[in-house]
């Protein structure tokens, strides 16, 4: 009988699984940008469930937010394509999917001989993890220099990508 | 309790199917869907390692975060080259974008 | 907030100011001005906080504020830089906050600001004037606005910076980081209006002369880290076991202790910066910068710092002093500043440039001091330093002031071949300006020593009282007579300036200037003469004990042995009354009835003397003779023979050399070899073209393609390592 | 914890009483759980739905007023029953899907736009013990939510397929995103007061200084610009222009579907109304009046003092809304990414370097100088704005002469 939280971790797992598989087969590309959505927001719920609720309300203004918002944008800018009736793979499709097949399974493999305990169960919380957050990215000793980094990633990205998608009369 | 290896092999189903979708898929922003997935993979990972390791080290909870900076920049980028090969070249069909064969 | 943490953010708004005006703000004067002002009177602000908060204290000088931070690992330790204020530091501070919030304000009406831009005016030319019209149709020419103010805005907050470095560091490695910084600044200013070769040549020669300092100071400052192992004030200064150990170690050097050598190596470096004797030249040609940078770098600040370092570094020189006698480093001291003092006072006899005489009497005032810590008067030198400061800085305001009213003048008669600074084209300026006059007549009693009132008589009669108490009688009377000649001259500048009759129709047409530059004059000559009180000495004959010694007590607090007060004496007194009167009267009865086109009325009775006087001695000549044109010879030979005869010619050995073995290559392997043998006749032509057609069509410029190839490649090495590796 | 505890924490009272009750009856705990948290949603969303009924008169009622008409007169005293007449409409009316439509997102689109506002409501606190739930992250979760009433436009305008309604959900998409820039900095700024993310901590840390409207006036203006803009409502109602693209994203909705729209659109106001009394005002505060009458700091005055700074709030919003005249799309994206954007950067810069230099000090140092901190950098802002205004101006009095070449 699984308890309450494995009932969440199925709830989430599937809900993960059954949208990504939409997200790389359906044919509308809005409506895989929706399955995407539900996708994020599955992983989201994971995060609650790993009890990162920053993570996970970040994941939602992040992704959500910004990043499939964008998605959809440069779908409804991009829309000859969407019109098109022939099939939404290219011709490799059989070898990728081969491929990747082969990738979970040497993941799995991987996942099974890991050295790492895997039915460990997680130490409870101590402190506040979100001002323990705000510490680890902001001390010196810690992780200020990786945060300053992709804040400067983020500015590269703002400036590369205004550049690249500015329409030179 | 969930053990920690079902996060495991839940993320490295979704990172396969991502995967799936950046080799499969013919439209160039459906191959930023598939990166978009296997990115969220590798963030489950992270997060369930600093879950099930040692909580006080913030390492894994951080690197979630850079991970959040990365994919943001990464769409950013990605589309608006998306847009503006599509506005040179009429199309977003990656297979059409062969022009450096030979 | 903790004094502690104030005193490392005074040195801030002057950088930050540089920085937005260099970056932000060059455009707007307005904004330019206001933020350099602005960081002026916050750095003053936290100053006189850190100032009364240090008066507060009982024994000041055992409890002073400091604080260090780890800067540099060296190996195990770490070399420490930190702020400290003890007594020196803090008058120091004072005057220094109080003089560079003066002429930042100063500056703002120096440069005209609010005036029309000028007709011709170029970056790098000091302002010719603008035409303006009147509401009648007249047409004016007025005093035009300096093209690149923010700049010199800009430079002014960067020399800030540089004096509160100096003043705050609690070790001579930062300071002498404040130091370099000001020697910078001090060489942009110098030549401010880099379009006059005469300001570009001086801003080089300060520069240069300076550099001849600084590399002995660093040679100090290496030997003395090497000795002792830090350069903190505190650690080498207010500790006898350090200080005695210094001063017993003998060097090779001239029979001198490792404190006498080192003292004396970080002397030249105040040679240089001081301009004492022989490295004064560049002092005079500075006076082509704008008036207020004179009055900042070469009377209130810069200078000041030479002077400083040296009441700095005076315990180091005085170690295991007695008393009697001096130490060897001491004798040199003292002589090279008596000599300087009179020897530059005899120069300033015959000058004319209303900015060149105040030069000069920098350089002679500047030896005082460092006769006075030749000899040990180590209170006497700081408080002349403090007050020396504020007068002289009101006097080259003021001189400023006084150019600006004849640069008036010369625009209103339109004759610009009357040079504005030559006092001789002046005369009456009493009634046109009478604020500056009356300022300026105060820093002149100030600078002559007029009794009793004045701070200059105060600081000057202690040195002369300190030479008198410890029998050093050569000094006595070279200080003394020094002091003759600088009331004569002071007068005779007065006297020419504003006095008698208008010389010229310019002079005639000077005007008052406006209230930003009268402004820091009237405060000024509050200072110059109230600082004095300060330091009357106890036993003086009426005025003795009414306000209490407070600057002898205070300042005698950052030695660890507190200095004397000397015995009271008449006789140094009568000597400071009779030089300091009789210079006056003299110097007034010789110009009071001097009319235009007149000679200089000492040029007969000094015959053969003037001219060698009024051409500084012929040091100029002597330099440019005997230093300049040998280093010149040596450069030229050096080019020739060593660099384009040696050097050049092994790289174009090894060029030829390179160029004959490609040829050789090239012709007997090359051609016959690959060409020929293994492309024509072996055939890899052949060969090599069709496999390549057939292999470029996996070459699809497909991106998926590739990709997919790649991760089944990476998936198939992964498998491999994990099989077979682990 | 007994029942005449209800006064001082009805909510705790009422948990504690339906927990005792399930439990009774015998059901595992973690049913009990669940079901309590059942009760609650459904309590919580009952609440505000009944309470957005209400909105629709006072808005109506308002409107009527700023028009110079009297309004809904007819149905009850005051028109005060005129809602229902209109649910009842909008109920039977012929709810159409228009041709070409993509069904599934087409009827998705107004339950997320709902949605999206309701939840906002969770973390709502009414009083010291009164709130759906206390979240650590609660600033980031209003942003969040508002990430679904963005998607809820661009699916509503894209599945209609409708031109109009496309470009209105493009134009109100532009704004949102761009406008939730300042609103989260300007959020931020009670955040790093306070130092905690939590509505309740920041209306605990105003009820025990001052209100942060008079340490961060700046920031209050600044948020009160970009939630309007975030609202969609006049001037920035650049998603409905009825002249140009009539009325937008939600052209081709009908009937409930629309009324969930507008529904949605009411409460979205209200709550900021009370978003700005919880985060500026001080919550369930009564401006240190409870200090003097013990009996206001009890919940039921705590939530009507945040109810009633809601409605005032959205008063404001309101009257902004009927006075001020649309503004143009790219004025308007320009004014967020050129002036406020860069504004509440700097604004919070400035208070978080004030803030850590003076949190130590004394309430009536700290305060003035918070104050006087947002007045300077608002007072320099316009003196730059000024500045750049007169070189547009001069710019235009002497035009570069023409014929050079």
């Amino acid at each position: 009988m699984p308890d309450a939280t494995q009932v969440m971790f199925f709830l989430s797992a599937a809900l993960i699984l059954v949208s990504a598989v939409l997200v790389v087969t359906v044919r509308n590309l809005i409506h895989a940008a929706l399955w995407l959505i539900a996708t994020l927001f599955g992983v989201a719920m994971l995060y609650v469930l790993l009890e990162a609720g920053f993570l996970a309300v970040v994941q939602v203004v992040v992704y959500i937010g910004a990043i499939a918002i964008m998605f959809i944008f440069a779908v409804m800018l991009t829309r000859r394509d969407l019109l098109s009736q022939s099939p939404q793979t290219n011709a490799n499709w059989p070898v990728a999917l081969g491929v990747s097949a082969l990738a979970l399974v040497g993941i799995a493999y991987i996942v099974r001989g890991f050295v790492f305990s895997l039915e460990r169960t997680p130490a409870p919380l101590t402190g506040d993890t979100l001002q323990m957050l705000g510490e680890a990215l902001t001390s010196p000793s810690l992780f200020v220099l990786p945060f300053e980094v992709a804040s400067v990633l983020l500015l590269a990205a703002l400036i590369g990508s205004v550049y690249l998608a500015w329409n030179k009369k | 309790m969930i053990p920690l290896s079902w996060y495991l092999y839940l993320s490295a189903v979704l990172f396969a199917i991502g995967l799936y979708g950046v080799l499969a898929r013919k439209n160039a922003i459906a191959i930023l869907l598939g990166i978009e997935l296997m990115l969220n993979a590798a963030n489950i990972n992270l997060v369930a390692f600093w879950r099930y390791g040692d909580p006080a080290l913030m390492a894994g909870q951080v690197f979630a975060i850079i991970v959040f900076a990365v994919a943001a920049a990464e769409v950013a980028v990605g589309l608006s080259l998306v847009i503006s090969i599509y506005r040179s070249r009429k199309t977003v069909v990656a297979d059409e974008l062969d022009l450096m064969k030979w | 907030m903790a004094p502690e943490t104030l005193i490392w953010l005074i040195p801030l708004p002057p950088l930050l100011a540089f920085f937005l005006i260099v970056l932000f703000t060059n455009k707007s004067k307005a904004l330019s001005h206001t933020i350099g002002v602005g960081a002026a009177a916050l750095s003053w602000l936290g100053s006189m906080v850190i100032f009364f908060q240090a008066i507060g204290v009982d024994h000041f000088g055992e409890k002073i504020f400091k604080s260090s931070i780890n800067w540099l690992p060296t190996g195990t330790d770490f070399l420490k830089i930190g702020v400290q204020i003890d007594p020196l530091g803090a008058v120091t501070l004072f005057f220094v906050a109080w003089t560079i919030f003066m002429i930042f304000l100063y500056s703002v009406g120096y440069q005209n600001f609010g005036q029309p831009k000028g007709d011709h005016d170029r970056p790098g030319l000091p302002p010719h004037g603008a035409t303006v019209t009147d509401e009648h149709g007249h047409k004016h020419t007025v005093l035009s606005v300096e093209p690149m103010y923010s700049r010199f805005f800009a430079f002014l907050a960067l020399f800030a910076f540089g004096m509160y470095v100096l003043v705050v560091s609690d070790n001579l490695l930062t300071l002498f980081v404040g130091w370099e910084i000001m020697g910078l600044c001090s060489y942009l200013l110098i030549g401010f209006w880099y379009g006059k070769p005469s300001a570009r040549n001086a801003a080089v020669k300060a520069f240069m002369t300076t550099r001849v300092g600084d590399v002995f100071m660093l040679l100090g400052l290496a030997l003395l880290y090497s000795a002792t192992g830090t350069l903190n004030y505190r650690a080498i200064f207010y500790n006898e076991e350090v200080l005695h150990s210094l001063a017993t170690t003998m060097t090779p050097v001239l029979g001198l202790s490792a404190a006498g050598l080192i003292g004396l190596l970080l002397f030249i470096g105040t040679i240089g910066k001081s301009a004492q004797w022989p490295l004064h030249v560049w002092l005079p040609d500075a006076m082509e910068g704008p008036t207020p940078v004179s009055a900042m770098i070469h009377a209130a600040t810069m200078v000041s710092a030479g002077v400083y370092m040296v009441i700095r570094i005076f315990p180091l020189v005085t170690a295991d002093w007695t008393g009697h006698g001096l130490t060897t480093a001491m004798s040199v001291i003292a002589f090279i500043g008596a000599f300087t003092a009179i020897f530059a006072a005899t120069i300033a006899l015959a000058q004319n440039d209303i900015k060149r005489v105040l030069a000069y009497s920098t350089i002679s005032q500047l030896g005082f001091m460092i006769a006075a810590l030749g000899m040990g008067a180590y209170i006497a030198a700081a408080f002349h330093l403090v007050t020396h400061a504020f007068f002289k800085a009101l006097l080259f305001l003021g001189s400023g002031s006084v150019i600006h009213g004849m640069e008036h003048g010369v625009l209103h008669t339109g004759n610009h071949k009357v040079d504005p600074q030559d006092m001789w084209n002046m005369g009456g300026l009493k009634n046109k300006m009478p604020i500056t006059f009356w300022t300026f007549l105060i820093g002149g009693l100030a600078l002559s020593g007029f009794p009793l009132v004045t701070a200059g008589f105060w600081s000057k009669d202690e040195i002369l009282a300190d030479a008198f108490a410890h029998e050093h009688w050569t000094i006595l009377a070279t200080l003394s007579i020094a002091a003759l000649m600088t009331a004569f001259y002071t007068m005779r500048q007065i006297t020419l300036t504003f006095l008698g009759q208008p010389r010229t129709k310019e002079a005639e047409h000077a005007h008052e200037t406006p209230w930003t530059m009268t402004t820091p004059l009237v405060v000024l000559s509050v200072f110059a003469v109230g600082f004095g009180w300060v330091g009357i000495p106890e036993h003086f004959p009426g005025l003795g004990g009414l306000i209490p010694n407070w600057f002898h007590d205070f300042v005698g607090g950052t030695l660890i042995k507190h200095p004397k007060p000397v015995e009271f004496s008449w006789i140094p007194l009568t000597i400071s009354l009779v030089v300091a009167l009789g210079g006056l009267t003299l110097g007034w009865l010789v110009y009071k009835d001097v009319k235009a086109g007149d000679a200089d009325p000492l040029e007969k009775p000094l015959g053969f003397l003037y001219p060698f006087l009024k051409n500084k001695w012929y040091f100029d000549e002597f330099y440019s003779y005997f230093v300049i044109k040998p280093m010149t010879w040596i450069s030229e030979v050096f080019t020739k023979g060593m660099d384009q005869g040696v050097i050049d010619g092994i790289l174009h050995f090894f060029a030829r050399a390179a160029l004959f073995i490609g040829h050789v290559f090239r012709n007997y392997f090359d051609k016959p070899v690959i060409n020929e043998l293994i492309g024509d006749k072996l055939g890899a032509y052949w060969t090599f073209q069709p496999a390549g057609r057939a292999l470029s069509k996996t070459q699809t410029g497909r991106i998926q393609t590739y990709l997919i190839g790649a991760v089944a490649v990476f998936v198939a090495i992964g498998a491999a390592l994990y099989l077979f590796a682990f | 914890m007994s029942f005449w505890n209800f006064w001082t924490d009805p909510i705790g009272v009422a948990d504690a009483w339906l927990r005792g009750l399930f439990a009774g009856w015998g059901m595992p705990e973690f049913w009990v759980s669940l079901l309590v948290s059942l009760i609650g949603i459904v309590v919580l969303v009952v609440f505000a739905l009944v309470l957005d009924i209400m909105l629709v008169w006072v808005e109506r009622k308002v409107v009527a007023r700023f028009q110079g008409r009297l309004g809904p007169n007819r149905v009850g005293p005051f028109g005060l029953f005129q809602p229902f007449p209109d649910i009842v409409k909008l109920i039977i009316k012929e709810d159409i899907t228009p041709a070409g439509a993509d069904k599934v997102v087409f009827n998705m689109a107004p339950v997320i736009s709902a949605m999206s506002v309701i939840i906002l409501w969770a973390i709502f606190p009414l009083a010291a013990r009164v709130y759906g739930t206390d979240l650590n992250v609660g600033v980031l979760y209003l942003i969040a939510a508002g990430a679904f009433g963005t998607l809820s436009v661009i699916m509503a305008g894209w599945s209609s397929n409708n031109k109009y309604a496309l470009l209105g959900a493009f134009r109100s998409v532009a704004t949102m995103i761009s406008f939730e820039i300042p609103l989260v900095v300007t959020l931020l700024i009670p955040v790093v007061i306070t130092g905690s993310m939590s509505l309740k901590a920041i209306s605990e840390a105003q009820i025990n200084s001052v209100p942060f409207f008079l340490v961060a006036p700046l920031a209050f203006l600044i948020f009160l610009i970009s939630a309007i803009a975030e609202l969609g409502r006049s001037p920035f109602d650049l998603n409905e222009g009825e002249s140009e693209i009539v009325s937008g994203f939600h052209i081709e909705y009908s009937g409930m579907k629309f009324g969930w729209f507008y529904a949605g659109e009411l409460l979205h106001s209200y709550t900021v109304g009370g978003l700005m009394g919880i985060l500026f005002f001080g919550g369930w505060g009564w401006f240190g009046l409870e200090k003097v009458l013990p009996w206001l700091d009890t919940p039921f005055f705590g939530a009507i003092s945040v109810l009633g700074k809601a409605l005032i709030g959205y008063w404001i919003i309101m009257w902004i809304k009927y006075t001020v005249p649309r503004i143009r799309i790219d004025h308007m994206l320009a004014f967020n990414w050129k002036f406020l954007t860069p504004l509440s950067f700097a604004l919070l810069m400035v208070m978080a370097v004030v803030h850590s230099l003076l949190k130590e000090q004394a309430l009536w140092i700290y305060v003035p100088a918070m104050f006087l901190s947002n007045i300077l950098v608002g007072w320099v802002t316009l003196e730059i704005l000024r500045n750049n205004a007169r070189q547009q101006r001069d710019a235009v009095k002497t035009p570069e002469p023409v014929a050079q070449h």
